[in-house]
């Protein structure tokens, strides 16, 4: 039982993560696939980030006097990720316009239909 | 010219407060800084004295205390009627006037109305505003003649 | 003894400032449409957001603190009554709730 | 809870709302996990960036969706391994911010002792980020240059034309947004700049900046027009920013190469350590900072003008 | 003590606003809770770096402050527009 | 001194080039400023490998700072030869590139053409030349954006979709990697690879280190397009513009497959791959299935171009079939056709660009008889066919006799039969564009001319060196039973050629 709270924040994350996960896979509307894997993505960030936390720590910007601080790599690693997150998703809602133009929907299942009758 | 003098003055300002690190290459930094926005500035066309008249800063801190109290009566006012068993709401549109001249005598008054709990502008026009209001007695406050006087008041000092 | 008065003085403004935000909360679930609401909840935060940030500043005393808060204090109300006014000029626009009669029952809007 | 609506929910722009919250919130818990500088990006990308650039899409597409008629069952079953999979991880975990967990123990231990001495930055994360995996960093700002030019790429072709951008200042005429719309952006685009040249001290630096620096210039462009704002970026001077930026960075590298250091060894800038640290972080920041700014406004632009399907 | 005080109730009242997110029903209820639970967030923040010690995470209030503003902006945009004018009847 | 700073700038070169590119307006300037960045690049994996051969593994830490702090790049062979095929593939199709794209690509759109190109060929070296279990996420996210941006600019309106596809399965698999490395750097607390195979085996016990493993394999494999989750690969291939398919066939894939085998055998260790999960049976199993299914597949197409992309994910099974094995003749294998595939599918796309710059389009219906008129291009065809098929004295013979020693070896003889087959049903679907080519009524294009020679040139380049590397192995089968030997911590053969 004790491990179960220990890793609260853990399941958080893997709750999170499977829900945008499902979104990702089970949704037809293009839009909602990448609010999806954003969703997904940012459980993953909570992931790094709570393995960086330190109980009693604080944010890792050194002030005088002794203190503990929590990890600050995990921090750094997620920065560079929220901003590949943020690269992929405005090329994907790119790449979604470009596709409502050439076919005039944005649900897979239209699209699929469009191209099997050609 | 006095606008941009007054800008700079204020950004300056800004950045004191918000750097806290007084050494010379943070100052440095600032100066630059402040001369790359107020060169946006200058070739944008963002702010100029109609956006930020100089006269008026001196007048608005008076202002801006009338209409504290005036936030405060009516905030507890709305306050009573959330938590009042019964919904007692005259909720209504009006037109009210606004004669102003100015932009920003107009820009404070829509957003004075605004702020003040109970009551909301909706649309701008020419010499009125549509407004919402939440109960018969915020409406009855914006039409009191204090608040006019203090709008002319604003008006003149520009 | 300067000190003590300084803290109560905070601490009564935090409280204040904490009721104020349940209560529009909860006008914000109880009033009946949509321009009520907007009254509950963008309106009253102005005033909400001014007691507890005074009351973050007491508590920072004078230092570059407090001249932070009170930038945050400025910015949420120049900002806040200009989003409100947009927000409620928008639905306006879109037809929204002439008459709350209409609306207060049903979600089609 | 937001991601169950919206997981459930098909009005897509109820979803985009919910997802800025649902933002919020993580950046909110990501503080309350003292990763200060997390936050600060993810509220300004996720719930700033990313939800304009997704409105930005609904808005040419359309915001129903319509009813999956996807079998349901496959995906669920593989979400269901893939979170069986994470669970059964988590049982060996360390305990949740137990300070023993080998996190704290390895690598870490050092930054956070000898970081400040060794780049004199005390924001740690800062340290790391620009001076001990700066090479990551790097490779971040090439990410963020790539999705710029792939987003002109794909969006360039479809621009309006002068004639029809008449209809797009849609809070043009909005003199009480205008108005404090202008009044702020010069205190906006100010305090970018801080945050720039202060990620040293605070939480900020390049990326953080540059995205305030462009929110400044997209509440220019949605308020007084985006006619304007393109008059003043026009691509030409946009890609030259976004690749003056990433040269920049680059550039740093190539210096120290040259100065007979490892590529991003900024020790080899001054004859002090700590200066030439000074130096390097400051310069590559910039650099992040320039591509930033001009890819975000990129974007913005160019999800702006594409024309409007009839 | 009155700072947790402050926070909790802070975060009721988000808790609050986002039930009327999610309940909407107009489109317009949305963007309005949005809106409050931003200025929320903000002052949580506030108040979460004093109940911490490290009142100098402002910065980071201000710019959800900022954030805030202009997506809402960036929202109302497209109904100004005329782009997503209002949602046909759903279901 | 420039030899000591080699492997940075084997990553380097190609991203300086790609910012100039977006600033550049001369078409010309545009191609030579992008060959040249990709011939150096070649260069200097040529004397990496040199090096790492003579000298063993070379190490460059970035930034100065020392190994788990900041990033390390390190050479071996394993990765220098890798570095090879990349920038040898992307040299020879960047040849070609100036003719192709001026049809397939409006003009406007060059300069971020080739600024794209060289960023996914970054993204591409830097994660082979990483050391960095994180900055192999970051690299990989640099050629995954730049090649969907690339695969978006094919002419049918599919290429949008099958971008998007893209986009959303390599997001997934990237984002499973990035879960992996987490969890290995929880356990760990380093993220340096070497570190890490250092620190692992003190955990090796833990579920969390089996799920980390988990999550990394089925997020590589997404990329690597194994077997059942190869669905974005065929469309991505098909609709891309004919240049990108070259340069993606060649190099994506293999990348892909030099990061699985740098994670199982370098981070995690083959004693603890193969024991924890059944990675052997599995790898056995899924290269077989994609060997018959995809065959299979390729047969039934009538899109040469989307016939030769399943016919890749056919080849990524006998792939990952020779790690199955894990036996030096089986890794040799895989090393060999990594290197063979590469040269094969790229000469195949080039003179399918040929075919597509004259005819348009590359359905059977458009090369009808065409090899009277095209008869280099088809040569071409054929050649690089009966390599696929694997025979002798061409380079996929090399391979697939390297396979089947391998599968004799453990008395798998019923994988000897599949491979067999394999090579059967590859006759068959080469011999179905033969056919059509040669024995097919032509209809109207009598007029149709031969490809340019700057598109056939670099196409017949590679042609030959499908048969030079066939004949003449000492490079490539020294390096891979060398490197294989390596990877199984077996005293290495010294290679040949390795002089200092």
């Amino acid at each position: 039982m004790s491990t179960f709270i220990d890793l609260y924040n853990y399941w958080i994350f893997i709750f999170l993560m499977m829900i945008g996960f499902y979104i990702v896979i089970a949704q037809g509307n293009l839009v909602k696939k990448i609010i999806g894997l954003n969703i997904f993505q940012t459980a993953v960030f909570l992931l790094y980030i709570s393995m960086g936390k330190v109980k009693g720590g604080t944010a890792p910007i050194i002030v005088a006097g002794d203190a503990s601080y929590s990890n600050p790599l995990p921090h750094v690693l997620i920065l560079t990720a929220i901003v590949v997150g943020v690269a992929t998703t405005a090329l994907a809602m790119a790449l979604i316009i470009r596709i409502r133009k050439a076919y005039g929907t944005i649900e897979e299942q239209d699209i699929h239909e469009q191209d099997a009758s050609l | 010219m006095k606008h941009s003098l007054l800008l700079t003055a204020l950004l300056a300002i800004f950045w004191l407060a918000l750097s806290g690190h007084y050494v010379a290459f943070t100052l440095i930094l600032g100066a630059l800084s402040i001369a790359l926005v107020m060169w946006l500035n200058w070739k944008m066309h963002i702010s100029d004295e109609r956006v930020l008249p100089p006269l008026l800063l001196l007048r608005l801190p008076r202002y801006w205390m009338w209409l504290l109290l005036e936030i405060i009566k009516s905030n507890i006012h709305v306050a009573i009627k959330i938590w009042q068993p019964r919904l007692d709401i005259q909720p209504q549109f009006k037109k009210i006037p606004s004669p102003w001249k100015r932009d920003v005598t107009r820009v404070v008054h829509a957003n004075s109305i605004t702020l003040t709990p109970g009551t909301v502008t909706v649309t701008v026009d020419k010499d009125s505003f549509l407004v919402h209001s939440l109960t018969d007695e915020t409406m009855q406050a914006l039409e009191s003649p204090e608040m006019k006087e203090q709008l002319e008041k604003l008006e003149r000092f520009q | 003894m300067w000190d003590t008065l300084i803290s109560y003085c905070s601490y009564a403004l935090l409280l204040t400032g904490s009721f104020l935000s349940l209560t529009f909360a909860i006008g914000l679930l109880r009033f009946p449409d949509f321009y009520t609401r907007m009254h509950a909840a963008g309106v009253s935060d102005t005033l909400c957001a001014g007691l507890i940030v005074l009351g973050l500043v007491l508590q920072a005393g004078i230092s570059l603190v407090t001249l932070k808060l009170l930038f945050i204090l400025l910015f949420l109300w120049f900002t806040s009554p200009t989003a409100s006014f947009a927000l409620a000029r928008a639905a306006h626009r879109a037809g929204y709730g002439v008459n709350e009669q209409q609306e207060a029952s049903s979600s089609n809007s | 809870m937001v991601a169950i609506a919206v997981a459930v929910m098909r009005d897509l722009f109820a979803i985009v709302m919910l997802f800025g919250i649902y933002s919020l919130l993580t950046a909110g818990i990501f503080v309350s996990l003292d990763a200060v500088d997390v936050a600060f990006t993810e509220a300004a990308v996720g719930a700033g960036i990313s939800t304009i650039l997704i409105l930005s899409t609904l808005a040419l597409t359309s915001r129903e969706e319509k009813k999956s008629t996807h079998s349901r069952f496959l995906p669920l079953l593989v979400v269901l391994v893939t979170g069986a999979t994470l669970v059964y991880g988590t049982l060996d975990m360390p305990a949740f911010s137990d300070p023993q967990a080998p996190v704290h123990q390895h690598v870490a231990p050092r930054y956070l002792d000898q970081a400040q001495q060794e780049t004199g930055v005390p924001n740690i994360v800062t340290a790391v980020l620009a001076s001990y995996r700066s090479y990551d960093t790097m490779g971040e700002v090439t990410v963020i240059f790539t999705a710029g030019i792939a987003v002109m790429l794909l969006l360039s072709a479809f621009r309006h034309r002068e004639d029809e951008a008449g209809n797009l200042n849609d809070l043009s005429h909005h003199p009480v947004l205008k108005y404090v719309a202008r009044l702020m952006i010069p205190f906006i685009l100010l305090f970018a700049l801080y945050v720039q040249f202060h990620g040293d001290y605070g939480p900020g630096g390049g990326f953080q900046a540059g995205v305030i620096f462009a929110a400044g210039f997209i509440l220019y462009g949605l308020v007084v027009g985006i006619d304007k704002t393109r008059s003043m970026f026009s691509d030409s001077v946009l890609r030259w920013l976004m690749a003056s930026g990433l040269l920049l960075y680059i550039g740093v590298g190539v210096v120290t190469l040259l100065l007979g250091g490892e590529f991003l060894n900024y020790n080899v800038l001054a004859a002090d350590q700590v200066k030439g640290q000074h130096w390097g972080i400051f310069l590559v920041e910039l650099g992040v900072g320039i591509t930033v700014t001009a890819t975000m406004i990129a974007m913005f632009l160019a999800f702006s003008e594409v024309r409007r399907p009839e | 003590m009155i700072l947790a005080v402050t926070a909790i109730a802070l975060l009721v009242a988000m808790a609050l606003t986002l039930a009327r997110a999610l309940l909407g029903p107009s489109i317009f209820d949305r963007i309005l809770a949005v809106n409050t639970f931003g200025t929320k967030i903000v002052l949580f923040l506030g108040v979460y770096g004093f109940l911490t010690q490290r009142p100098d995470f402002l910065d980071i209030a201000l710019v959800y402050a900022l954030i805030n503003f202009i997506s809402t902006l960036a929202v109302l945009r497209f109904f100004e527009s005329g782009q997503l004018v209002m949602p046909k009847d759903k279901e | 001194m420039i030899s000591s700073h080699l492997p940075v700038l084997q990553v380097i070169l190609p991203l300086i080039a790609a910012p100039l590119c977006v600033l550049l307006r001369r078409s010309s300037l545009l191609w030579l400023l992008s060959f040249s960045a990709s011939l150096g690049a070649m260069v200097i994996a040529w004397l990496l490998l040199q090096q790492a051969g003579s000298s063993g593994v070379i190490s460059y830490i970035l930034g100065g700072w020392a190994a788990p702090w900041g990033i390390e790049y390190r050479i071996d062979t394993l990765n220098a030869y890798v570095l090879l095929i990349v920038t040898a593939i992307s040299s020879v199709v960047l040849l070609a590139a100036k003719k192709s794209i001026e049809q397939e690509v409006p003009q406007q759109h060059w300069p971020m053409f080739y600024a794209s190109y060289l960023l996914c060929l970054t993204g591409l070296l830097g994660i082979t030349a990483t050391a960095d279990a994180f900055n192999v996420f970051v690299f990989l996210e640099i050629s995954s954006l730049s090649s969907y941006a690339l695969i978006s600019l094919g002419r049918d309106r599919r290429a949008l979709t099958a971008s998007y596809q893209y986009l959303v399965m390599g997001t997934i698999g990237a984002t499973f990697i990035l879960i992996g490395i987490g969890l290995l750097y929880m356990l760990t607390g380093t993220l340096n690879m070497n570190d890490l195979a250092q620190r692992l085996p003190a955990v090796a016990q833990t579920k969390t280190m089996l799920s980390a493993f988990a999550f990394l394999f089925v997020g590589i494999s997404l990329k690597l397009a194994l077997f059942p989750l190869h669905l974005w690969l065929p469309n991505a291939y098909t609709y891309a513009p004919s240049i990108v398919s070259a340069f993606l066939a060649g190099t994506a894939t293999k990348v892909a497959v030099y990061v699985l085998l740098r994670f199982i055998f370098t981070v995690f260790g083959a004693d603890y791959a193969f024991s924890v999960l059944p990675l052997a049976e599995i790898l056995m199993l899924l290269g077989v299935a994609a060997i018959l299914f995809a065959s299979l597949s390729a047969i039934y197409q009538d899109n040469i171009k989307r016939l030769f992309a399943y016919s890749s994910v056919a080849q990524l099974g006998y792939i990952t079939l020779g790690i199955s094995f894990l036996s030096v003749s089986g890794l040799s294998a895989t090393l060999l056709h990594l290197f063979n595939h590469a040269l094969m599918k790229a000469a195949l796309f080039m003179a399918l660009a040929c075919l597509l710059y004259r005819q348009g389009g590359v359905k059977f219906s458009h090369v009808k008889g065409l090899g009277r008129q095209m008869p280099w291009t088809f040569m071409a065809i054929v050649i690089g066919g009966l390599s696929l098929v694997g025979v002798p004295l061409t380079v996929g013979f090399i391979s697939k006799w390297y396979l089947i020693l391998a599968a004799i070896e453990q008395g798998h003889f019923v994988l000897v039969a599949i491979i067999l087959f394999g090579s059967l049903l590859a006759l068959v679907y080469v011999w179905r564009i033969v056919e059509q080519g040669f024995f097919s009524a032509s209809d109207d294009h009598t007029d149709v001319k031969e490809a340019p020679l700057s598109l056939l040139l670099p196409t017949w380049l590679l042609v030959l060196a499908n048969i030079w590397f066939g004949i003449d192995t000492s490079l490539t089968v020294g390096v891979a039973e060398h490197t294989a030997h390596w990877l199984l911590e077996l005293p290495a053969p010294v290679m040949p050629g390795a002089t200092p």
